[in-house]
């Protein structure tokens, strides 16, 4: 076993190789991760900002949901959105079974509850500020939870980061419907599970390298951003 | 009660703008406001006074719909209090919150509140501005303006939605002199375009200025009521004589 | 009570053959025999650094390798069963009933029907390979197209495979002990090259001092003795035998 | 394949079975999981408080790094935290491989980062409010950090839960260093995968429903009990 | 500079207790304070007026440390501004924040802050809110204070540390008159105890009533300085003439 100069240094040689098989994994993992995250946070900052802002009956009893909602197994998504995808399935006649598609469906399940979860703490606090205010100004809820998501759009991009760390590692559930089907359903977190399967543990490792590097590739770009976005706006 | 709606005929007059009935509120166990009954009537300055902790921002929250009373409750127009009704007021904070935007920007979001359509906001958002001597500072963040400055944007954001009923909690305490004046004046001119006000101070100065109609709040209940000169220059009970020399001791039991 | 760790591949185990044997010899030597199952490749890496003390997988020239490099003391062979290659009931690639290998995966290479293989270098993706050596097909070209490497363990190629109405290869054991069959059946089996012998390897303890030598001797020799040759003869799953003690004795 | 509801009477048939097997799986689960979370948070918090309060050089960057570390690779971790416990590694004496403690170990690094990156971010804006009394108070590091934690306590609490979700779920790593041994080191997600491999969906779509149950009670007991301190506590 | 330091002996007498050289602050361009040299003599009450954003508060913060000026500097007793400076300082801001605590835990926590002994802790604070006149609220959420509450609390946890220097941003501007009085009364006596004292206010009686030294800040500029009383009664430059005669427009150009 080298030790994990070797790794790295295998990880390295695999980037500067520039092999076309990892650019296309790589590039579907981004394509698929991304893809889940903006629908997530589509669905998840309302949702999380209406539970965190207004006061209904079963709000508690949503936010607990919410946050159990964290703690789904990815296997049992995958098995969840295989049994939805699969021929004999409701949406089986869509086909979308072992495609990107299936894995990108499977993906936004998972994040949804957590981007929606950290949204409503962070509205929850943000709101617990600004409500006596609203009330006053009158406004109605839709501008209201714009606002809230305005305002609290600097802390909120953290929730967005929360949910692209749970996709871009998630390999469970896009195994299950996706196949990791070479060449088609293949991406990072399942070709690491792969050569780890097959005995390759420096391969995996070293890919598991390349796959943090991108994560902190794309967290620096987010940061960066929000930094630069700051020193214009209103702390 | 107003001792001039002691005569029989007050019943036939018409509703008063905004009505305390029985008002009362507590938390956990402590009475913060007691039986309460208040009329504010319309078209008025009405000053309210009183210690630190009297309560007078508490019932200036209860009767903008803010709080609900744990007894008691609040008519607007002889009607109950309701989201509506409360559009019709306006209120600026003891202390007042701003949102993470720019001067413009807490404008701009006061007057979509209000329902100004988009195309006019900005013209009327700088307009507002200058009102309140704040032009200048239209794209400064609104956390970052200075304790009086917040205090004119707030007034000004509250004056954006035109109410009926304009709720003012200690609107100059950090004002300079000048800037006082100013907003006097406005308080003033509003009031006789008809707009009604209700203003919590502790100046008494302010008060004989201001107040048409006064409220003395202590320890959450109303000590004495009447026309702000009467009362101020021929106080009736013993605590506000004292409050008006000075020496009355804030703190509560 | 003392233990040993056994390092295998999922076939065995998804299978419930452990399950079935192991209590047997615990009852009678007092040992626990705790069972890692993992791809082939992974079983015999983790073996080779030491972590387990009984390599027991079916992939017979790796096997040989791992003790010829020292890593084992010896290799014996103790049980096998076969392959079959299961697919869809309209079976497009019309292989249906028949025992050559070779020729069915040739004619489903001809039909471009959907394949889907393991692509993950264990045992039976091994013998898989070797099939389609003999038939003259260079799957991996049509990787992506009908033939589809899954690149995972024994079920989850079948429960992929079944949901593309593939054509899969399987140890017979898997398939029999498998839950999501759907209409998935047998279409070939009984060619000889669907032989699949499973070995059993004892650490060597030199290597690394933490192996239990003496408790995997204990192990080995008794799957290769009468007892344990019995106890899988005798393991059945709906009726049938999955698997034929060959250790030879 | 039998619908939903077949799976689910299947999940409540296990509950009332109260089969001994299960009962085992699911103690271990809750106990790797919950050890893992309590020794993430007491790593986590600090960490992520301090990257939150302080200025320092390096501070973006290491706020970036803990973003992306969310995003840790489940069986990256697992294959690191095999080679460091696997007999010829430099922690093989201790002989954790194939224990739950292995798999706590697996669990903790991949939960420390998410909780350290949530908490950074509430922290910093409380911080944001606080930081000018603080400066002027002139109290020392240590304290700050305590005020911090303790103030910012209603809302850290999400980001707990949040490290209790991702382990509950986890799968990936304690099968590798776990190894899913009957008896040993079988745990409820680990189970779930077996169950799916031997394709018995429907059991391994009931176990994940009783998973998810578990997660639901755990949150409501925590949000329950954070709701009866919020309201004797300040607002 | 103030005029009674124009003397050659000035270079002999001991440092000043605070003193801003050439200070000047500016964000994104906008210059907020200009080239401000000031000293701060040690046992003296300062008082600072000024408009509305004149530059007050901020002025305060330099003068504390918690803002670093863009250029000059400032010194505590001749040594340059630094933390442990700082603790002898002790700031009420304009606008208190209070922990997330009750009343009692804010006074513990800034008793701690402080160094007090745990053990002593708990009963300094009980003295401390009794002094304060917050003793009955003790147990309330310091966050739910009325704002005269809040200033009062805010007061005493800063005088929990026992400052050589006091720093007071408009400390009255939410009390009632009595508790106004009770503060100046402690301020006073904190200053004969030997605490030096600087405050802002606007208002001019405060000022006369509690003013030794006095600042007169304009748009972010000192305008001019003296004794209180003399520059009160005798204003030199037209603005604080302007200022007085109550005139000034705060709006800054
Ligand atoms: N949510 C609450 N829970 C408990 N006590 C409260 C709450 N809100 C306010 N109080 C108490 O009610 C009393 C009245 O508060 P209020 O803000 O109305 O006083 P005030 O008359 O406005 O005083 P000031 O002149 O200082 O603003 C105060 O003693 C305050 O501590
Ligand atoms: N961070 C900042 N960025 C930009 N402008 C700022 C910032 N902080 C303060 N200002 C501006 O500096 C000016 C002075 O602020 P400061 O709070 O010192 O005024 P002040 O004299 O205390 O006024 P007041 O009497 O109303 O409290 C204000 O116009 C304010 O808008
Ligand atoms: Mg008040
Ligand atoms: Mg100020």
């Amino acid at each position: 076993m080298q030790g994990f100069e070797g790794v790295l240094a295998q990880a390295f040689g695999l980037i500067a190789g520039w092999d076309a098989d990892l650019v296309e994994i790589v590039g579907l993992s981004l394509r698929v991760t991304l893809v889940a995250v903006l629908v997530s946070c589509a669905i998840g900052l309302p949702l999380g900002a209406a539970v965190g802002a207004f006061r209904f009956p079963g709000r508690a009893a949503i936010s607990v949901v919410l946050n159990a909602l964290m703690g789904l197994p990815p296997v049992v998504v995958g098995l969840g959105v295989y049994l939805m995808l699969s021929a004999s399935g409701p949406l089986g006649p869509l086909a979308l079974l072992y495609t990107p598609s299936a894995m990108i469906i499977a993906q936004t399940v998972i994040v949804t509850p957590i981007v929606a979860a950290l949204t409503r703490q962070t509205v929850e606090d943000l709101d617990g500020e600004y409500r006596e205010v609203f009330a006053s100004l009158g406004i109605g809820p839709l501008r209201r939870i714009g606002a809230l998501l305005w305002d609290g759009r600097f802390s909120l991009i953290t929730a967005a980061l929360a949910g692209f760390g749970r996709a871009i590692a998630e390999v469970g559930a896009v195994i299950i419907v996706g196949g990791n089907i070479n060449h088609v359903t293949r991406v990072m977190t399942t070709s690491i599970a792969l050569e780890t399967s097959k005995g390759n543990l420096e391969l995996a490792l070293a890919l598991g390298i390349i796959l943090l590097g991108i994560a902190v590739v794309v967290n620096a770009l987010v940061m960066s951003l929000r930094a630069s976005a700051l020193t214009v706006a209103y702390a | 009660m107003l001792e001039f709606d002691a005569h029989p005929n007050v019943a036939r007059l018409p509703a008063p703008l905004l009505e305390a009935q029985d008002l009362s509120l507590e938390t956990r166990g402590a009475p913060l406001l007691r039986q309460i009954d208040q009329r504010i009537r319309a078209g008025r300055r009405t000053v309210i006074m009183g210690p630190n902790g009297a309560g007078k921002s508490l019932l200036l929250r209860v009767l903008h719909g803010l709080i609900a009373p744990s007894r008691g409750q609040v008519t607007w127009q002889g009607r109950p209090l309701d989201r509506q009704a409360r559009s019709a007021q306006a209120m600026v904070f003891q202390r007042p919150v701003l949102l993470r935007r720019s001067v413009l920007g807490n404008m701009r979001f006061a007057l979509a509140a209000a329902g100004t359509p988009r195309a006019q906001r900005t013209g009327f958002a700088w307009q507002a501005l200058a009102e309140a001597g704040l032009a200048g500072l239209a794209h400064r963040p609104a956390r970052v303006l200075s304790g009086g400055e917040q205090q004119r944007l707030a007034l000004a954001r509250a004056l954006a939605a035109e109410p009926e009923l304009l709720l003012l909690d200690e609107p100059t305490a950090n004002l300079d002199p000048t800037s006082t004046q100013a907003i006097e004046a406005r308080v003033r001119a509003a009031s006789d375009s008809g707009v009604s006000v209700v203003m919590v101070t502790h100046d008494p100065a302010q008060a004989r200025r201001l107040g048409e109609d006064l409220i003395f709040v202590h320890a959450g209940q109303v000590v004495e009521t009447g026309r702000a000169a009467d009362v101020l220059l021929r106080p009736k009970s013993p605590l506000l004589a004292a409050w008006i020399a000075g020496d009355l001791i804030a703190d509560r039991p | 009570t003392p233990f040993i760790l056994v390092q295998s591949t999922t076939s065995t185990q998804n299978s419930g053959l452990f399950d079935h044997i192991l209590p047997r010899f615990t009852a009678t030597t007092g040992i626990e025999v705790r069972v890692v199952a993992v791809g082939t490749g992974q079983a015999i890496r983790n073996a080779a650094k030491g972590d387990g003390d009984v390599l027991f997988v079916h992939a017979k020239e790796a096997e040989e390798a791992f003790v010829s490099e020292g890593y084992g003391l010896f290799r014996e062979d103790v049980m096998y069963n076969d392959f079959v290659i299961v697919g869809p009931p309209s079976d497009p690639a019309g292989v249906g009933g028949g025992t050559d290998a070779v020729a069915a995966l040739a004619a489903i290479a001809e039909a471009q029907v959907i394949f889907a293989s393991r692509g993950d270098d264990s045992g039976t993706h091994k013998a898989e390979l070797g099939l389609w050596r003999e038939a003259g097909v260079d799957a991996q070209a049509a990787s992506g197209g009908w033939y589809r490497e899954t690149g995972s363990g024994m079920g989850a190629t079948l429960n992929t495979g079944i949901g593309m109405n593939a054509y899969v290869l399987t140890d017979r054991a898997t398939w029999i002990a498998f839950g999501n069959k759907q209409d998935h059946r047998i279409l070939v089996e009984g060619d000889p090259r669907l032989f699949n012998q499973y070995g059993i390897i004892p650490v060597n303890g030199e290597r690394h001092p933490n192996v239990k030598a003496d408790l995997a001797g204990v192990f080995v020799r008794w799957i290769l003795s009468d007892d344990g040759q019995a106890a899988i003869a005798s393991f059945r799953l709906d009726d049938q035998q999955l698997f034929f003690p060959n250790a030879r004795n």
